[in-house]
């Protein structure tokens, strides 16, 4: 493929417009062209939430809320139970062979729905980003780090040395953002000692999930696998 | 490539503005007749003998010469003195830009907001505006072609007008003094000043004393 | 036009500023530095930021003198940022004003004294601006506001949405409308140069859609920051600066030209004719800055999409998609809707069979203002077009041109 | 500085109208010890003006052009109304802009004058009616005064606005009946000095126009503490004679009536304790000054 359309839904405080710049960075670094940007929503804690990345081996124009995804990514259950959410249901306009993964610990979708993905050849990964967070990251605000590893593990979209790169520029120096952010910024920065023991974390984090995405993908053979190698 | 002319009017009861027919600003070197672009000698010589043939030719300074706000205003005010002098021409002051109250006095200034009375009053067919801030030159050229068939004539220090049917841009102490060379030149060659006698009208302040004050 | 700009070899002629090469006033990091070089021969490095960022960036490098800020959505970090360049020393004075018609207010004034000014606004700020505006192009104020396009009516809608520019075209300014990071970086350092032309000296709106720019990360080349704008002379002006240190003495800024006897309307209607010339004499200006008023791609092809904005965005990825199906269209961006490049369009678009112009917006106004200037208008499709911040999908694009050709439809495209 | 500025150029001097050749040689810009006893002797900033025969409006526009303590540094800031058709006619830069921003332009571009003449004290002051002031732009006013924006603000208060032809303003009387106010104003005048009193203003006085003298000092302190503190606010009783149905020779009987013990507009002065003192000093200095100049000039007589 030529491209690659990410979706993350998530809820205000996840970090999900972090991670889609994130993912737009080290894809950036990687030398692809990408473009990343949020739902324009007012950003409040707990409500819904969605950024959107755009990949591609030629300069990418179009922007905005992506209608039609390839790959969508849903940081918290309650995107699905209690549809918070900007699209419903939360697969909306998802492409032919496409690819969810679920930050879950249970399966979360009806049986009409599975059928329903099952038709359109897209695979679910329910994968409890939360619980690994909390395990190699020591908070559950590296979750969106887990759905990041878990997503780039399956696709191969970037390279974990350019996801790397990325986070020392994002966490690294001053980073403008909205006051929110900032603020959320500073409470993770307060989790840890210094930067670099949060950088790392991260990383521990992004790469121990990159580890299982992989695992995942070998064993599920999704169709998006190994769609990091776009192609013209 | 517009095929509008900046003629003398009276062109309409409300002309357009020239740029929005399509007429373009020279760029610096250069100037325009009537719409047409040429090089800065050319308009210059093409005013000179504007200045020549007509019978009431007309100077009106703006603010930026006639205040002596700066070393070079007051330098470019005695050369325009010296060209009304040589060609011969009235001179007509625009000392300000207000909506004057109650009334101006159309044989000594002119106003931007009514300038026909003053062309008309003095029958006044040729004109040169000089020192007049660009948007008020503009408004006063546009009206004057609207109502007027006076050939008006621009010498500005910025970018020129196309509201003129001549101007010259970027002018400074040495432009004003080609045009006053060139007129002595063509002078020199025969040309004659066709402008009728006439009086520079001379403000003095005891001019203005009441009667029981002398 | 009598006089074609070269628009490959990029001059901006008839400029001059006598403090080139002098250290700035507020930053003696930089030098104030040849528009011409600044843009044409500078290196240029790329750098991965937001809109905000890009639109911070370019007033560090715009020697502006005051900037007034207030917040909406999605303007605000971009107005914030700029207050760190005034915490660090890159002008000489910023605040937060009380509201947006208090904030223009606040901007004609720095003006009237002399400034260059530089201000944001967004949506239902710009509409509460509005009465000066005109005001601001009436009195030849070349204040800068870059508008941050948001939906502005009722129910209230924060996301993009391109109707406040409809309200802006009449006003006198002069309007541009970015497409990308990069445009919105070039326009705005572009933008104070043609708008302080002695014969232009206008205010000028930089649109861009909000958050589509000013919220995506994007790529931007950017020149180094020891480059900066040469100062705003104000004694260039053509009007009188009010400061008490120009002639004449007695000087009104703006006087009503009603009510005193024998004052003629016509002086009204000159002085709007005045600044609609002004608008005009901008374009070999602007030509010479930021190219031709539209680029074109293509446009040989029977099938044209038209635009501005990222409504260009959308329409270059739909051309994209098409092409996969094989089907070819054309594509034209408008880059200034004032001027409006009437003569470039028709130009454009004479062997066009079908026209669509995509528009982010429920008027359609760019549509109206295309078949305006066109011969044969019933080649215009007016859409498709989406409203109160819709996204407007490449497919959807693509599907409306399919859809007029009587071509099956990717089926997609529905909502809901 | 700018005063070298109001110079004719000498090669066009004899064309200029002589109301210019009148005011550079006569004119009081740079005049330490100008003030409103020179109306009349020296040539004044204002040409002729097209308020009413009588209106108090045009004899306070004389006062207040002739206290001006650097003319030829002062800026006004003008908004819609009758003043609007007399700046025009003002030899002192004016920017009229539009109704009721006057106080949000007048911080623009006081804070770029600061910025473009660090070293010069530029004067900015705003004046403009009561609707402007009080109604349409009460906002922008009050504002000016929170943030500490270094201007004068008069306030012409005609109680109604005259421009428009007489209807209710927000300075009206209770009671008033007028266009608008059908049945009489149903509330009270706003109490504006106050309002800038408790908004940050340091220094208000609130007058009519019928005493000079006082005219004249009020205004001299409103802009040198303006310079040194902040906002300053002055309010003054123009009444508009025609609309409140007086003869053009009443206006100064109906300021004298305003002004008189329970009038509504008895003298009221209001300063902080810091301008107190700063006042006192500079009046002070400025008694020095002239002693020191009188004696000078009868040295000067004798040699």
């Amino acid at each position: 493929m030529e491209r690659m359309n990410i979706r993350i839904s998530g809820l205000g405080g996840q970090g999900a417009v972090t991670a889609a710049h994130l993912l737009a960075m080290a894809a950036n670094r990687d030398g692809r062209f990408s473009i990343s940007n949020p739902f324009f929503g007012a950003e409040k804690r707990m409500a819904p939430a969605e950024s959107y990345v755009r990949i591609g081996i030629q300069k990418i124009y179009d922007r905005g809320e992506l209608v039609f995804p390839d790959l969508i990514l849903v940081f918290h259950p309650q995107v699905i139970t209690m549809q918070k959410s900007y699209t419903a249901p939360f697969y909306s306009g998802i492409k032919e062979g496409g690819l969810v993964i679920i930050n879950t610990d249970t399966d979360l979708l009806s049986d009409a729905e599975h059928a329903e993905l099952k038709s359109k050849n897209v695979s679910v990964y329910n994968f409890d980003a939360t619980t690994l967070a909390l395990e190699v990251g020591g908070t559950e605000l590296s979750t969106n780090m887990a759905m990041l590893g878990a997503a780039t593990g399956v696709t191969g979209i970037v390279s974990m040395e350019s996801m790397d790169g990325a986070l020392q520029e994002r966490f690294g120096k001053k980073y403008v953002a909205s006051g929110g952010t900032a603020t959320l910024d500073e409470a993770i920065k307060k989790k840890y000692a210094k930067k670099e023991q949060l950088i790392q974390k991260n990383l521990d984090t992004i790469q121990k999930a990159f580890e299982m995405g992989g695992e995942w993908a070998e064993e599920h053979k999704p169709a998006l696998a190994g769609a990091g190698a776009l192609t013209e | 490539m517009s095929d509008y002319k900046v003629v003398p009017g009276p062109e309409a009861f409300l002309p357009p503005a020239a740029a929005m027919m399509g007429i373009e600003l020279p760029d610096p070197g250069e100037g325009h007749i009537e719409g047409r672009i040429v090089p800065e000698d050319e308009a210059i010589e093409h005013a000179a003998r504007k200045f020549l043939g007509a019978k009431v030719p007309t100077i009106f300074p703006g603010p930026q010469i006639l205040w002596h706000w700066n070393e070079s205003a007051a330098i470019k005010a005695a050369c325009v003195r010296e060209m009304a002098e040589i060609l011969p021409a009235r001179l007509i002051p625009m000392a300000d830009y207000r909506p004057k109250y109650p009334k101006i006095n159309p044989e000594v200034e002119i106003n931007p907001n009514h300038p026909n009375l003053t062309i008309w009053h003095n029958k006044i067919d040729v004109c040169l505006f000089v020192g007049v801030h660009c948007h008020q030159a503009n408004l006063a050229l546009k009206i004057i072609r609207g109502g007027t068939s006076c050939y008006t004539m621009a010498a500005c220090g910025m970018s020129g007008h196309e509201d003129a049917c001549l101007t010259i841009r970027d002018v400074h102490e040495d432009t004003l003094r080609k045009l006053t060379a060139c007129i002595k030149k063509l002078k020199a060659e025969g040309v004659k000043s066709q402008a009728e006698p006439f009086e520079q009208f001379r403000f003095s302040r005891e001019d203005r004393k009441p009667a029981y004050l002398t | 036009m009598n006089k074609p700009v070269d628009v490959q070899n990029r001059v901006l002629k008839g400029y001059s500023n006598v403090q080139i090469g002098e250290k700035s006033k507020y930053k003696d990091t930089q030098t104030y530095t040849d528009p011409n070089f600044l843009f044409n021969e500078a290196e240029v490095t790329p750098a991965f930021m937001t809109g905000s960022e890009v639109i911070k960036e370019a007033i560090r490098r715009a020697n502006i003198d005051l900037s007034v800020a207030y917040p909406i959505t999605p303007q605000s970090e971009a107005a914030a940022l700029i207050g760190e360049l005034y915490a660090e020393g890159y002008m000489g004075d910023y605040f937060r004003g009380e509201n947006e018609f208090g904030v223009m207010s606040q901007c004609a004034g720095a003006a009237f004294g002399g400034a260059r000014v530089f201000t944001t606004t967004a949506g239902p700020g710009t509409l509460r601006a509005f009465e000066n505006f005109p005001m601001w192009a009436g009195s030849r104020l070349p204040i800068q506001v870059c508008v941050t396009m948001r939906g502005v009516n009722s129910p209230l809608s924060i996301q993009p949405d391109t109707l406040e520019m409809f309200f802006l075209l009449e006003t006198g300014m002069l309007i541009w409308h970015a497409e990308t990071a990069q445009d919105l970086f070039d326009f705005i350092l572009k933008g104070f140069i043609v708008a302080e032309m002695p014969d232009v000296h206008l205010p000028i709106a930089v649109c861009c859609d909000g958050f589509f720019v000013t919220h995506t990360k994007d790529t931007v080349a950017l020149p180094d920051e020891k480059y900066v704008l040469p100062p705003y002379d104000p004694y260039k002006s053509p009007v009188v600066c009010m400061d008490m240190e120009s002639a004449p003495v007695r000087m009104m800024r703006d006087p009503f030209v009603m009510k005193s006897n024998y004052i003629s309307y016509m002086t009204q209607a000159s002085w709007q004719l005045e600044v609609r010339a002004a608008i005009e004499r901008s374009r070999k200006y602007t030509k010479a800055l930021i190219g031709d008023l539209i680029e074109c791609e293509n446009i040989d092809r029977e099938i044209i999409m038209i635009g501005s904005g990222t409504a260009v965005s959308q329409a270059r990825e739909a051309i994209r998609l098409l092409g996969l199906d094989g089907i070819p269209v054309g594509l034209v961006k408008i880059k200034t809707l004032r001027p409006f490049p009437h003569e470039e369009i028709a130009e454009a678009l004479k062997d066009a069979k079908k026209i669509f112009v995509p528009e982010f917006n429920v008027a359609g106004y760019l549509a109206r203002e295309i078949k305006a200037v066109l011969p044969n208008n019933d080649r215009v499709v007016a859409g498709p077009h989406v409203a109160g911040g819709m996204t407007m999908p490449s497919e959807v694009i693509a599907d409306e041109v399919k859809k007029a050709l009587g071509m099956k439809t990717s089926g997609m495209t529905a909502r809901g | 500085m700018s005063i070298e500025k109001i110079k004719i150029s000498e090669a066009l001097h004899d064309l200029m109208p002589p109301e210019y050749q009148d005011m550079v040689e006569d004119a009081t810009y740079g005049n330490q010890d100008r003030g409103w006893k020179d109306i009349g002797e020296s040539k004044e900033l204002i040409e002729q003006h097209s308020l009413c025969a009588g209106c108090p409006e045009s004899i306070a526009f004389r006062y207040i052009l002739a206290s001006l303590p650097a003319p030829e540094n002062t800026v006004f800031v003008g908004s819609t109304g009758c003043t609007s058709l007399v700046f025009p006619m003002v030899a002192v830069h004016n920017i009229h802009s539009l109704f009721g921003n006057q106080n949000a332009v007048a911080s623009g571009l006081k804070r770029a004058l600061k910025i473009r003449f660090p070293d010069v004290e530029k004067d900015v002051v705003v004046l403009a009616g009561d609707g402007a002031t009080v109604d349409i732009g009460l906002d922008y006013t009050m504002q000016s005064w929170f943030r500490g924006e270094k201007f004068t603000t008069i306030c012409f208060d005609n109680e109604l606005y005259a421009n428009t032809g007489g209807q209710e303003s927000g300075l009206m009387q209770k009671g008033f009946v007028a266009k608008m106010a059908p049945v009489g104003k149903l509330f009270d005048k706003v109490r504006l000095p106050e309002i800038a009193r408790e908004s940050g203003c340091h220094y208000v006085a609130c007058l009519t126009v019928s005493k000079p003298n006082r005219v004249e000092k009020v205004l001299k302190n409103a802009i040198l503490v303006a310079r040194e503190f902040g906002p300053t606010y002055i309010q003054l009783y123009t009444p508009c004679i025609l609309e409140i149905g007086k003869q053009s020779m009443e206006g100064l009987d109906e300021m004298k009536d305003s002004e008189a013990i329970g009038g509504r507009f008895v003298f009221k002065e209001y300063m902080t304790d810091e301008v107190k003192e700063f006042l006192k000093q500079k009046d002070a200095e400025e008694k020095d000054r002239k002693k020191a100049a009188k004696l000078a000039a009868k040295e000067a007589a004798k040699a």
